[in-house]
């Protein structure tokens, strides 16, 4: 089974400083395995700490203690230079399709600024690479040399999707990636996410907080409840027979839509 | 690659002065004193420091368009001339003052820690004396002099600053697209070059557009007072000063170079409005 | 009396930019009888806060009612149309005879006031109370009402030290206390968590309820709509698609733009591979189409949608659509 | 009240680096204080002598805590020129700096806040351009042309205010509008902006929703969260106040704290232009402790948090 595991966290804690000497527990000793290949959701109410954890996986953020094992590998020790071939191997989508790609930048030079980091391309090969990715996100061509404002939310999270599986990574984190979308964008944002999960053989770490989603696009959901895991189980089992109080309580309320339908 | 999108952020921010007729008037104002000031040689054949004991204290008119000071001089000639060290005084000490401002604030936000903490205080320091009494204090040092003018001026404007920029550079780090930048694995110096200074662009220009006037109040206020710029150098500042005594009988000899500098300032400051609607991000719909 | 509480009629609001009205909601009629909670859902930017705070008077800078009324109907008959009345009259209306509760209950009250102020200050402009101790007697009765434990004491929070369910509490409270006959609500829960969003939704139904208040709420959540409303209207850039009662709309949806968007959301107990979606994007062009707003989007193969704009028509009883698929002659039909 | 004693400390620390900072700028001077004080015909005795007696003859750090010392007991050293304690020639100076500094900020509060809230409230009405044109050309004038035209025009003209200052309340009056003139223009743009700001702000809609008048919203609700950076900008404002009022000083001879550095500097008395510059820097700084003491008992958010 361990060979499966592609990332896990073991006995992590946050904690933040407040002003004034006070300290703002994030993550509560959270242990937490997610295997190769498949899609888990962190789902919870603001401020359960499922966006933190998620940091904290990526390393964006250091745990307080603990560890981060990646492919086997404990990252959480590791620094700067030694942590950047991990970087290539897991990327994120953003929340704010607006503020996670600079304004000042063309679509272009944002989708290609991971393939210039890691010099992996020259020039042309780039261009190329970044047509290709404009494709698989379903935009056109022309998109290449404008700038982010000239687009809507919906085509903004595409480019930010293009920006995070242009290094071929093993694992993206969404950030409540399509919270901030109208419904029908949402939903075809949601089909792309899972459509280059299956043709890329991608890991996903989804963090939502809307339930429909989740049941929509995970494999496994872990249910964050106050810094901690809640419950933690296959998506069809946790939906169909929560185990805790709190899920089961998250669950009902839900606003479905509560006439049956004849689609 | 780097040097077209740059080009084309420069084109951008262009077209959109522009447009706007907020910026683009002022805008030509300051055009035209500059133009005034460079060619001003050309328009008069008086000379700034040939004093004429004949014709003292001349009203406006004959062949004076302002008159003749209190040594016989063309005032207006004199106006055109101490333009010029106003311009001078208003970009050179203005441009050191950001650059100096620059530098100090990125660094503060990026190191942290004790750099940040003694950047900070001194420049804390700096904007605890009034710049009128730094000033003077520079004066006192190295004599009354367009060199020490330009010093002073660096001095109490770089503090400033240098707070502003530190949090802008704060803002733009804590932003999405640098956080996904780190995440792609982008190293510190490519965060800073790709990232952080293009986004400083637009609060740089803001800041150099705004210090502007408050560095040809400073001068010209230094120089009324005699302790700035000394003669036979010219000064706006300096003429109204000296010819303060005649001000009852003669009140365009301190008025016309006083309201050279009004129309300069107004403008720079006109324009900097302009451009913070412009190149504000928030507002920002190019 | 006549059972309608307030009436648009042909509500057309515009934006003026750049020397040009553009106008963002496009000849509404929305009816809202007597103790009725209706619905107005759609995407943001379709239009529907614009409406509800043209109700209010309180459009942003640029936008105003360019045609059409806003239809008042008081018990005794009197009819008041609101877009005519002076700016003093519609201040005196709005608070003692609607009440609205906005989206983001933290920017919506004023961070550097007690809460206990702010909501009394409703009773003290309108001068319903002879005194402030009066008034706060009134105000700490209420909080309680609307579900805000040890209200004395909360009486002097500042909206900061509250959660924002709470804080939706002392807005909806603020907006019921002069028991007005119409609550608007203007997205009342998107910025809250599910748990607390059951909650909020509970308690303006109970609102309502007790106090035989009418309610128009604008979400854009069809999940809420389902939970609190009574009948619902459908809107797409600035007009309505599809009206019906909440039943007849999500068991026999009949708009194209409807059962796209119904079809758009994941459903738990439902597991198909992908979503059916809604191709491309709501159209940014601020230009007037002479067809149906949705064309371009639509699954219907209909080629006059693009030169004709369909009329409302009843496809069933009390079932309003406006799209050519759902006229008389046409079987309504299901994929 | 835990944060008020941290900004004390800090502004103590920098207070300490002001002594510094003046103390070094002023003591880098090419030659030695003594002989540029004397003229060249005094013998080199003369000179040793008063070295000795100044205190010059120790070396720089032994003078810089010397000095340090001497300020934490309220000793400034001896003034050059005029010989007496620096310390008296400030005491003397402040009452007029004072009064001078006060009058003009109740102008320019007056004049800025009721400028700034109408040019916000009538937005791109007639009055709005009127109030705005004003506030910029108020912070375009130069301190001394105004102080002139008003000279010209109050005193040549019409005669009503004294030329220069004789003590009198009155006369105080115009060296008040000219040295408030520019701080008058940037609270109204300040004001005017933040309010802008705070109009559109969701609670204003929640306020008219409630059943206030446009005025009385603005009045009420706005006016209340916009006045917070105001103040703010009022407390730098004193520094750029204090720098006017050399050249307000200067002109209607008014013998105040900037008169009595600018007869330092042409005077070339160290000690006395140390004095005063420090004894400034100590004015803002309490200004600046005023200031914040003033934004935390009106913000909810700091007085709680």
């Amino acid at each position: 089974m361990s060979e499966n595991v592609l990332i896990s966290a073991r006995n992590v804690t946050k904690s933040f400083k407040l002003p004034g000497n006070k300290r703002h527990i994030a993550v509560d000793n959270v242990s937490l395995e997610m295997y190769k290949g498949e899609t888990l959701a962190l789902v919870g109410e603001s401020g359960c700490g499922k966006s933190t954890l998620a940091k904290l996986l990526m390393r964006l953020l250091d745990a307080d203690s603990g560890e981060i094992i990646f492919d086997g590998t404990d990252i959480s020790a590791l620094s700067g230079r030694a942590l950047r071939p991990f970087r290539k191997r897991m990327q994120m989508v953003f929340q704010d399709p607006a503020s996670s790609l600079d304004p000042r930048m063309k679509v272009r030079d944002i989708i290609a600024e991971p393939l210039e980091v890691w010099n992996a391309l020259g020039k042309k090969e780039t261009d190329e690479r970044v047509l290709e990715l404009l494709e698989m996100v379903e935009l056109k061509e022309s998109a290449m040399y404008k700038y982010p404002h000239q687009f809507s939310g919906g085509q903004k999270q595409r480019i930010g999707i293009a920006r995070a599986i242009a290094l071929n990574p093993d694992l993206i984190v969404c950030d409540e990636s399509v919270s901030a979308l109208d419904v029908s964008v949402q939903a075809q944002i949601l089909n792309l996410l899972k459509r280059l999960k299956k043709d890329l053989g991608l890991s996903c770490l989804f963090i939502s907080h809307d339930l429909s989603v989740v049941n929509f696009i995970a494999d496994r959901v872990c249910v964050m409840q106050a810094r901690k895991i809640c419950e933690i189980n296959d998506a069809k089992s946790l939906y169909e027979h929560p185990e805790r109080e709190y899920t089961r309580y998250l669950l009902s309320s839900i606003p479905t839509i509560q006439v049956k339908n004849v689609f | 690659m780097k040097k077209e999108k740059r080009q084309n952020a420069a084109a951008d921010i262009l077209r959109a002065c522009l447009k706007n007729k907020a910026a683009l008037i002022p805008g030509i104002i300051i055009l035209i004193v500059i133009a005034l000031s460079v060619f001003g040689p050309l328009l008069t054949h008086y000379d700034e420091t040939s004093q004429d004991l004949l014709n003292r204290l001349m009203p406006p008119g004959n062949g004076h368009i302002f008159g003749t000071d209190e040594l016989g001089r063309d005032v207006f000639t004199r106006v055109l001339y101490g333009t010029r060290v106003s311009l001078l005084v208003a970009l050179l000490p203005t441009a050191l003052a950001v650059a100096a401002g620059c530098a100090a604030g990125v660094c503060a936000a990026e190191f942290k820690g004790a750099t940040d903490f003694i950047i900070m205080r001194l420049a804390d320091i700096m904007l605890s004396i009034p710049g009128m009494l730094l000033a003077m204090v520079v004066l006192y040092t190295l004599g009354g002099s367009l060199t020490s003018v330009v010093i002073s001026l660096v001095l109490i404007e770089w503090g400033g600053i240098a707070v502003v920029v530190r949090t802008a550079t704060l803002e733009i780090r804590e932003s999405e697209f640098v956080e996904a930048a780190v995440s792609t694995g982008a190293g510190r110096f490519r965060v800073m070059m790709r990232h952080i200074l293009p986004n400083l662009v637009p609060t740089l220009i803001v800041l150099f557009t705004l210090n502007i006037p408050s560095s040809i109040l400073s001068e010209s206020g230094l120089s009324f007072l005699g302790i700035g710029i000394q003669p036979p150098d010219v000064s706006l500042g300096l003429m109204a000063g000296s010819s303060r005594q005649y001000l009852f009988q003669m009140p365009h000899l301190a008025l016309a170079p006083a309201g050279m500098i009004m129309v300069l300032v107004l403008s720079f400051n006109f324009l900097g409005d302009a451009l913070r609607d412009i190149l504000d991000p928030g507002r920002r719909t190019l | 009396m006549s059972d309608i509480l307030l009436e648009l009629k042909n509500l057309t609001v515009s934006i003026r930019r750049d020397k040009e009205d553009i106008p963002i909601v496009k000849g509404v009629d929305i009816a809202i009888p007597r103790g009725k909670i209706v619905g107005l859902v759609g995407e943001s930017g379709c239009g529907k806060s614009m409406t509800a705070k043209s109700v209010m008077g309180i459009l942003p800078g640029a936008a105003r009612v360019s045609f059409g009324s806003i239809l008042w109907h008081d018990p005794d008959g009197t009819v008041t149309d609101l877009t005519g009345l002076k700016e003093k009259e519609l201040r005196k209306m709005c608070g003692t005879k609607i009440g609205m509760v906005f989206q983001e209950p933290m920017t919506s009250l004023n961070p550097m006031m007690r809460i206990g102020d702010q909501v009394a200050e409703v009773l003290l402009i309108h001068k319903l109370v002879k005194n402030r101790s009066e008034a706060r007697d009134k105000v700490i009765q209420l909080l309680n009402e609307v579900g805000i434990p040890e209200p004395e004491l909360r009486y002097r929070s500042y909206p900061h030290e509250l959660s924002g369910g709470m804080r939706q509490r002392v807005m909806i409270a603020m907006a019921v206390i002069c028991e007005p006959k119409l609550l608007i609500a203007d997205e009342p829960t998107t910025a809250l968590d599910v748990t607390i969003e059951a909650q909020i939704l509970k308690l303006i139904r109970q609102m309502c309820e007790a106090r035989n208040m009418s309610a128009i709420v604008i979400t854009h959540n069809m999940g809420v709509v389902s939970r609190l409303c009574d009948s619902v209207y459908v809107m797409y850039m600035g007009r309505i698609m599809e009206r019906a009662s909440v039943r007849d709309l999500f068991s026999n949806p009949i708009h194209p733009y409807t059962r796209g968007l119904l079809s758009s959301i994941p459903r738990i107990g439902e597991n198909s591979e992908y979503l059916k979606t809604i191709p491309g994007n709501i159209p940014e062009s601020e230009k007037e189409t002479v067809g149906c707003e949705f064309c371009l989007r639509c699954s219907e193969d209909e080629r006059r949608c693009f030169f004709e704009r369909p009329e409302e028509t009843e496809a069933e009883e009390g079932h309003f659509v406006s799209c050519f698929t759902a006229g008389p002659g046409n079987e309504v039909h299901h994929e | 009240m835990k944060g008020l004693a941290g900004r004390i400390i800090g502004v103590i620390v920098v207070l300490i680096g002001v002594v510094a900072l003046i103390f070094v700028m002023l003591r880098i001077i090419p030659g030695d204080p003594a002989s540029v004080l004397l003229n060249e015909h005094v013998s080199q005795a003369n000179i040793d002598r008063l070295t000795r007696t100044m205190g010059l003859d120790r070396s720089l750090p032994e003078q810089f805590f010397g000095y340090l010392a001497g300020v934490l007991h309220g000793d400034f050293g001896r003034s050059y020129y005029i010989q007496q304690p620096v310390s008296n020639l400030i005491m003397e100076a402040l009452p007029f700096t004072i009064k001078l500094t006060l009058l003009s900020i109740a102008f320019a509060w007056t004049f800025g806040i009721i400028s700034g809230v109408a040019s916000a409230m009538y937005n791109e009405h007639i009055i709005d351009y009127l109030f705005r044109g004003a506030a910029l050309l108020g912070i375009s004038v130069p301190v001394f042309m105004v102080a002139l035209l008003l000279q010209y025009i109050f005193y040549f003209r019409l005669s009503i205010f004294p030329l220069t200052y004789d003590g009198s309340f009155a006369s105080l009056i115009l060296p008040a509008i000219a040295l408030g003139w520019n701080s008058a223009g940037s609270i109204a743009r300040l004001m005017r902006s933040e309010l802008m700001e705070e109009l559109d702000a969701p609670y204003m809609d929640t306020a008219k929703a409630k059943g206030l008048s446009y005025r009385k919203a603005v009045l009420v609700h706005a006016l209340r969260n916009a006045a917070l950076p105001v103040i703010s900008l009022m407390a730098l404002q004193l520094s750029g106040m204090l720098s006017g009022a050399v050249i307000t000083e200067s002109i209607f001879s008014i013998p105040g704290l900037g008169k009595l550095a600018l007869t330092a500097l042409q005077t070339r008395d160290m000690p006395l232009l140390q004095g005063t510059v420090l004894f400034t820097a100590f004015l803002i700084a309490l200004g600046n402790i005023c200031a914040d003491l003033i934004n935390t008992l009106l913000n909810p958010r700091l007085r709680t948090g």
